[in-house]
């Protein structure tokens, strides 16, 4: 990476941060620091205490203890507006914009430039706009409304706020959950730009090979305390991961296990949606994990969505245990013996307000009901079944899912298809904003699954894990099918090229 | 295509409804309070109707829905209409002041129909025609002194506050007590806003609040709360010491005067009465006649005595 | 492209209705395209047109205000009440009256955080009850006949009074919403709080502002109408948030928040009066009116959604 | 030092007693405080007099709790209240009680059907959809019966009244109906599949759509519930009057959704308690009983209900935050 030659400049410090929460202590004594133009990454897993920190740093919490210093002076942050008048910025994994709005009002959201009498200067506005967008290479227009644009181009709008507003610190955090890796080549470049105009920037994500692209330095965090820093490179990613778990962890990505397949479970033939996604074959027998690559946006989603029932096909056929099925709803699929995990674990997976027990057996209950009455006991007894075999961490069953980390909550939503013992079951990226721990006893438990004659099929733009857990590998492009790979042919490289060679533009840095 | 199906359906429900009638060269246009809140003001607007039709003159009948504001904007719609004469049934007699005086300068009579218009309003109609609600209250006061001997306490329950009905009746009935019947003590008044369920709970009220003695009469705005009220008196088992007087007749009291002895006496005011007259004395206003400012049409008394002599309402 | 023209038809669609209607009773009723009977339709819409101004500013910021109604025919009855103080100290007062149980709606929802719909049917009952208390429920009569020149007047002989100030109101709140940043800060808090926030707007005041402007929206319409009546009545404003929040999502306004502009709302509001107005002039018997009525509601947004575009 | 602290603990404590019984706190400090200037006030007379006044919009508050947490929206059960009120009195004479109860409730799920149509399956916004349907409701009751006053001709011997006026050992009828209607919904939610659904899909709609529920069903089958006890509520209102007006169910709407309201269900859904809703029906029914007893006006009730629904609301808030203000 490129390394910046002149003294750095200290630009934001934390001392001895304490930040308690009724009932835990969220960060515990962290001292931390950035400086100019360098990338600082945040890394822990849930719970470590990075997002508190974060949010010490841009005025949303406010700390018990310990004391913070921009550029050598000491302030105190006491709300979101004093952060940004110091150019600290966050930019969160759930964007920041008003979607009905447009780009140059979005980037200068909040403080929109004004003349005499409180008029709006719309020149200045789109002048400002416009040169912030032009810094960034985006190539879209400060009077396009956000709603209107994707997702990766919606994040450069972010980053072109905080470069409006005279950063000196961008926070970001996990910003590549939802971009294709197009989209994460052009974050790097902007990332670049940023340390090139001095901006101290912290860089928070679970993925541990893109801290390493990026990063100067790396924070590791564990249960809210400081467990070191580490210049990026004198470090290595098992070293860090060692660290961020406090154990050593052999393989994260438990090596599928070659199981005898069975009979063919679905077979999906030349279906089609709309603007989705065309003609798409694969089967998946008894026993398989069949591995569906494919970066956001490919129509992956849209076809696990189809054969749970949510959408229907416009033409072609699935025939689940060799017979012709029409999945009309999702009650239906569930019905057939198929279940879906979900891409977005607390919008489509979860309920957040409800407790473990009840989001576990949710899916279970019209099958064991006693004339419509829930039988305690036997949800009861699912709910121990599913809490031992998932290792589930909670505090009981009446716990709200919402007070559990991701990865449990994941390991819930796949509880909920589990207990119903079904044929089929699709998961859809099922370590997205998943720590390294959890991550590896969920790739264990797509191999048990598979093992005890499930069909699975895995969808995900992670090579590593598709290469990890699949016995099989189809890839989809732009909403077509590109490729077909058994295990013993495919490599990464392969995979790769499957989805690029029919894309036009591929930057690789 | 869709848009303009619903359309066409649309303007046939409404062609169907429009109550447009016949010729004479005389067109009456009537805002009404609220038809459809009681049987009363329902039959009025029917009996309106016919009696319309059957002198051959045209109208245009609405209704303001108990809306003061709707109202005023109902009376400079008829005025656009150009009709030959106005008749207005107030939600509000002091509302429509302002307003009438246009209609005034317009040139358009205008008739008050049933509740009275303030007074500063008289110079600007032509004429009321309807019961008298303030002797109304008075012949209900009289009646309560009759049946107490002139001795007693009286709880009120009355009509929605704010409607002039429900003032001049209350108003009436309270004048008439303190000028001439010193022994009667009016000790509380509640609205019902002529709500038979509402009745029914205040009356429920006032019997947890007052013990067996502790009152003796009860006065209504109308029977159709008197009726609410009786439910509440006899699940209580009070009906023996109270005595119940109500401002107007409806079915159910005449039913209930005959069958029991809680209610003593009320008041026979016709739907039916009160629209006839109001037609004949709107058409002699369109025709240009003169025509008497007050036109009361007769409410008599009903009580055990004289229930024989009247048919039972039919509303 | 096609959804550029759904999301057309979709927003636009008052436009078609209102065209329709003007055709419809045109053709029904003689008497519905003359002068004399828009300058009344102009004078009918200006009140609740009022209230729908602030109604408009408080759904794009994803709030509602069931109150107005309520605060409209309290401010009409201190208006009436606090004439023999003079008519400028009425006014104010009235609007002093609007603007404090706005203002009460706005701490409530922005500071406490509570849901503005239970906060305005709070206040919806109890400004009602205050109504009741302060009329001592029976209609009050204005003394100062001048009073009542505010509604009666005509510009240039032509055009009601009431009417322009509310197209001024509506023109002056169409150019804030526009032009300044209260304005768009206004979508911004609707179309998404959370940023907003973070982006350093000041939520909580303009959420206050704008339940004061909707206070005092209605307190303006109540004066409005205490001029028409020259009364203070209790029984005046059972129905009109019904109508307010009809004819603003007739307009487009999304109930969600973020989208809407008051030029539709305008569009909404003469939708609901001519409708009204040439069911009126048409004789249509009252209930069939009613179902009328209630029946379009239903299929505006049937129809409304029918545009709507697939996945959001 | 220590004194701060345990000072700090208290005020979380008191917080945590707060918000898991506030309701029922201030209903007992209601009664303790009107029973101060009332003796009357907890006499068992009056306790059974404010029960039978609360029961009918007690019956109307289960249904309208089952629809709220499953996050949808009511606004035409005053209206609907006031036409199965009208038909049950109507065909009462006609044709007979039996057949019209029958056809009331059958009326009652016919709303339920439209609107539970429009709002599930077509999935138009419930407070507008209803919100039309409250007007259109009031015009075909009074279409129907012309705007006139319907009375079932002989009170005293109709077996009809049996659910309005009638006792079951010494308790009215009325209360009867309505304490077995909590129980029953207060069961359906909690024990069984559906009343689980109802919680899951006010909680996450989408969450629920992927688990295989069918949500546009069991919004229709829950709009099909609040239409039924409002038919239920219009018997029994039918009965308690022997006769019938045409707006009897007017503001209904209101003072059953500050009842549920107030006993803590959620307007967004995912959350609320039958049992809850009971407390919040007997606070307004109390209230509305102390004031009349008080001697005021029913409407100076209406501004202490203004303040007693947004302290309601914003100590719910408040508790789930740990402070008064945001």
């Amino acid at each position: 990476m490129i390394s910046i030659k002149k003294t750095k400049e200290k630009i934001l410090e934390l001392k001895n941060i304490t930040k308690i929460f009724p009932g835990i202590t969220a960060v515990d004594d962290v001292t931390f620091e950035v400086n100019a133009g360098e990338v600082h990454a945040l890394v822990g897993e849930n719970g470590a205490g990075k997002s508190t920190l974060m949010k010490v740093m841009a005025g949303i919490h406010i700390p018990e203890k310990g004391s913070i210093s921009y550029k050598g002076e000491k302030i105190k942050l006491k709300n979101p507006l004093d952060a940004k008048k110091k150019g600290i910025i966050l930019i969160h994994q759930e964007l920041s914009l008003v979607p009905q709005m447009t780009v140059a009002e979005n980037i200068l959201l909040g403080s929109l430039p004004s003349k005499k009498g409180g008029r709006i200067n719309w020149k200045e506005l789109h002048n400002r706009a416009q040169e912030a967008i032009k810094k960034l290479g985006c190539q879209f227009k400060s009077t396009d409304l956000v709603e209107d644009l994707t997702i990766a181009h919606q994040q450069m709008v972010e980053i072109a706020r905080a470069i409006s507003y005279d950063a000196k610190v961008v926070i970001f955090d996990e910003p590549t959950a939802s971009l294709t890796q197009e989209e994460v080549e052009v974050l790097y470049k902007n990332i670049e730009l940023l340390k090139e105009q001095g901006i101290g920037i912290i860089y928070i994500s679970h993925k541990l090979n893109e801290i390493f692209e990026v990063s100067d330095k790396i924070t590791v965090l564990r249960d809210g305390k400081l467990v070191d820093t580490l210049d990026t490179d004198k470090t290595d990613e098992p070293e860090i991961t060692k660290k961020m778990i406090g154990k050593n962890i052999e393989d994260f990505f438990a090596s599928k296990k070659i199981s005898k397949y069975g009979d063919e479970v679905i077979r999906v033939e030349n279906i089609t949606r709309k603007d989705e996604f065309e003609n798409i074959n694969f089967s998946i027998k008894e026993g398989e994990v069949l591995g569906l690559y494919g970066l956001l946006g490919a129509g992956r989603t849209e076809v696990a969505e189809t054969i749970f029932g949510i959408n229907q096909p416009d033409s072609g056929q699935i025939y689940f245990k060799g017979h012709e099925v029409n999945i009309s709803s999702s009650k239906k699929a569930v019905h057939l013996g198929i279940g879906l995990v979900p891409e977005s674990r607390k919008e489509q997976g979860l309920v957040l307000g409800m407790s473990t027990l009840e989001n576990i057996s949710l899916a279970k209950i019209p099958y064991v009901h006693n004339y419509g009455f829930i039988q305690n006991k036997e949800v009861k007894e699912i709910f121990d079944k599913y809490k031992d075999r998932l290792s589930i961490s909670t505090t009981g069953p009446n716990q709200k899912v919402m007070n559990l980390s991701g990865g449990n909550q994941q390991k819930i939503v796949i509880g909920k298809w589990l207990c119903l013992n079904p044929d089929l079951v699709i998961l859809d990226e099922p370590t997205r904003g998943i720590d390294v721990g959890s991550k590896a006893e969920i790739h264990n438990l797509i191999a048990e699954l598979a093992e005890t004659g499930m069909a699975v099929l895995v969808i995900s733009s992670e090579i590593p894990e598709i290469l990890g857990v699949s016995h099989r590998i189809i890839t989809m492009h732009q909403g077509e099918q590109t490729g077909v790979f058994t295990d013993e042919e495919v490599t990464e490289d392969k995979l790769i090229q499957s989805i690029t060679s029919h894309a036009e533009d591929i930057c690789k840095v | 295509m869709k848009k303009l199906f619903i359309l066409l359906t649309l303007s046939l429900i409404l062609i169907a409804t429009s109550g447009m009638v016949m010729a004479e060269d005389i067109v009456i246009g009537m805002t009404a309070n609220n038809t459809g809140v009681d049987s009363y003001q329902t039959l009025h607007d029917q009996a309106f109707r016919e009696k319309a039709d059957e002198m051959g003159v045209e109208y245009t009948i609405l209704d303001a829905r108990g809306e003061p504001m709707r109202q005023v904007d109902q009376i400079m719609d008829l005025m656009t209409q150009d009709v030959d004469v106005m008749v207005v049934w107030p939600v509000s007699g002091q509302a429509i002041v302002p307003v009438l005086r246009q209609v005034q300068q317009a040139g358009i009579p205008v008739l008050i129909a049933n509740s009275k218009v303030d007074e500063s309003g008289f110079e600007l109609v032509s004429g009321f025609a309807g019961p008298d609600n303030i002797t109304q209250g008075e012949y209900a006061a009289q009646m309560m002194a009759e049946a107490l001997d002139g001795e007693g306490r009286v709880v009120e329950i009355m009509g929605t506050p704010g409607y002039i009905t429900a003032e001049e009746r209350s108003q009436g009935f309270h004048d008439e007590i303190e000028a001439n019947y010193p022994g009667i003590e009016i000790i509380e008044t509640q609205p019902a806003d002529w709500n038979r369920e509402r009745a029914q709970e205040v009356m429920e009220n006032y019997l947890t609040k007052y013990d067996d003695g502790e009152i003796d009469g009860v006065y209504v705005g109308d029977d159709n709360m008197g009726v609410g009220a009786i439910n509440a008196i006899r699940s209580e088992g009070r009906g023996d010491n109270l005595k119940m007087t109500s401002a107007t007749m409806f079915a159910d009291g005449y039913d209930e005067m005959q069958s029991g002895d809680i209610l003593y006496g009320t008041l026979y005011q016709s739907p039916i009465d009160d629209a006839n007259y109001t037609v004949e004395i709107a058409v002699k206003l369109a025709r240009g006649e003169e025509v008497e400012f007050f036109n009361y049409f007769e409410t008599p008394k009903v009580t055990d005595e004289n229930i024989a002599e009247f048919e039972r309402p039919v509303w | 492209m096609k959804k550029q023209i759904t999301d057309f038809i979709k927003k636009q669609s008052i436009w078609f209705i209102l065209l329709l209607s003007l055709i419809f009773f045109g053709t029904m009723q003689a008497n519905f395209l003359t002068l004399r009977n828009f300058q009344n339709i102009f004078l009918q819409i200006s009140i609740n047109g009022l209230m729908a101004i602030g109604m408009t500013y408080l759904m794009i910021n994803g709030e509602i205000d069931l109150s107005v109604g309520m605060i409209y025919a309290l401010c009409a009855a201190v208006v009436i009440g606090f004439q023999p103080l003079g008519i400028i100290p009425s006014v104010l007062a009235a609007l002093a009256t609007g603007m404090v149980i706005g203002a009460i709606n706005g701490i409530f929802v922005a500071k406490a955080e509570i849901n503005s719909f239970i906060v305005t049917l709070g206040a919806m009952i109890g400004v009602r009850g205050l109504l009741f208390v302060y009329t001592g429920e029976r209609a009050i009569l204005g003394t100062d006949l001048r009073f009542t020149y505010l509604a009666s007047t005509r510009i240039g002989g032509v055009f009601p009074l009431p009417a322009l100030i509310f197209l001024v109101f509506l023109a002056i709140g169409e150019y804030f919403l526009r032009n300044t940043s209260h304005g768009r800060n206004a979508y911004a808090i609707g179309g998404n709080q959370d940023a907003a926030e973070k982006a350093g707007i000041a939520v909580k005041k303009h959420l206050i502002i704008n339940f004061v402007l909707s206070g005092a929206m209605a307190a303006t319409a109540g004066i409005i109408a205490a001029s028409r009546m020259n009364t203070a009545t209790p029984t005046l404003g059972r129905m009109n948030h019904l109508w307010v929040i009809i004819a603003v999502v007739l307009g487009g306004t999304d109930l969600k928040g973020g989208y809407g502009n008051l030029v539709r709302t305008l569009g909404g509001i003469f939708v609901i009066g001519i409708l009204d107005n040439g069911l009126n002039l048409m004789g249509v018997h009252t209930f069939y009116n009613m179902l009328f009525m209630g029946s379009i509601l239903i299929l505006v947004i049937f129809i409304g959604k029918k545009f709507e575009p697939l996945k959001s | 030092m220590s004194n701060g602290k345990t000072g700090k603990i208290n005020k979380e404590k008191i917080l945590g007693i707060i918000k898991n019984q506030g309701i029922l706190i201030f209903f007992a400090l209601l009664l303790f405080s009107v029973s101060l200037v009332s003796d009357r006030f907890l006499s068992a007379r009056n306790i059974i007099l404010v029960l039978r006044q609360v029961s009918i919009t007690g019956v109307m508050a289960c249904g309208i709790t089952f629809l709220l947490i499953s996050g949808n929206f009511d606004l035409s059960i005053g209206s609907l209240l006031s036409l199965t009120t009208v038909v049950v009195i109507n065909l009462h004479d006609k044709i007979g009680p039996v057949p019209a109860i029958i056809i009331t409730l059958g009326v009652g799920i016919l709303i339920g059907i439209i609107n539970g149509t429009l709002v599930g399956y077509i999935k138009l916004n419930s407070m507008i959809v209803t919100l039309g349907m409250l007007t259109v409701l009031q015009a075909v009751t009074l279409i129907y019966t012309g705007g006139t006053y319907s009375a079932i001709s002989r009170p005293d011997e109709a077996w009809f009244r049996f659910f309005g006026r009638g006792y079951i050992l010494r308790i009215p009828t009325p209360v009867i109906i309505f304490g077995g209607l909590v129980i029953l919904f207060h069961i359906i939610l909690n024990k069984t599949v559906y009343g689980k659904y109802l919680f899951a899909l006010g909680g996450n709609r989408t969450a629920s759509e992927y688990t295989g529920i069918n949500e546009s069903f069991i919004t229709f089958i829950t709009f099909i519930v609040t239409g039924l006890t409002t038919a239920l509520a219009g018997i029994m209102m039918g009965s308690r009057l022997m006769a019938a007006q045409n707006y009897i169910g007017e503001g209904y709407e209101f003072t059953v959704l500050t009842a549920v309201v107030l006993g803590g269900t959620s307007l967004f859904g995912g959350s609320g308690s039958v049992i809850k809703t009971l407390i919040g029906v007997l606070i307004l029914g109390f209230l509305t009983n102390a004031f009349i007893i008080m001697g005021f006006p029913y409407y100076v009730q209406w501004i202490v209900q203004w303040g007693i629904i947004i302290g309601a609301v914003w100590m719910d808030v408040a508790s789930k935050r740990g402070k008064l203000w945001a």
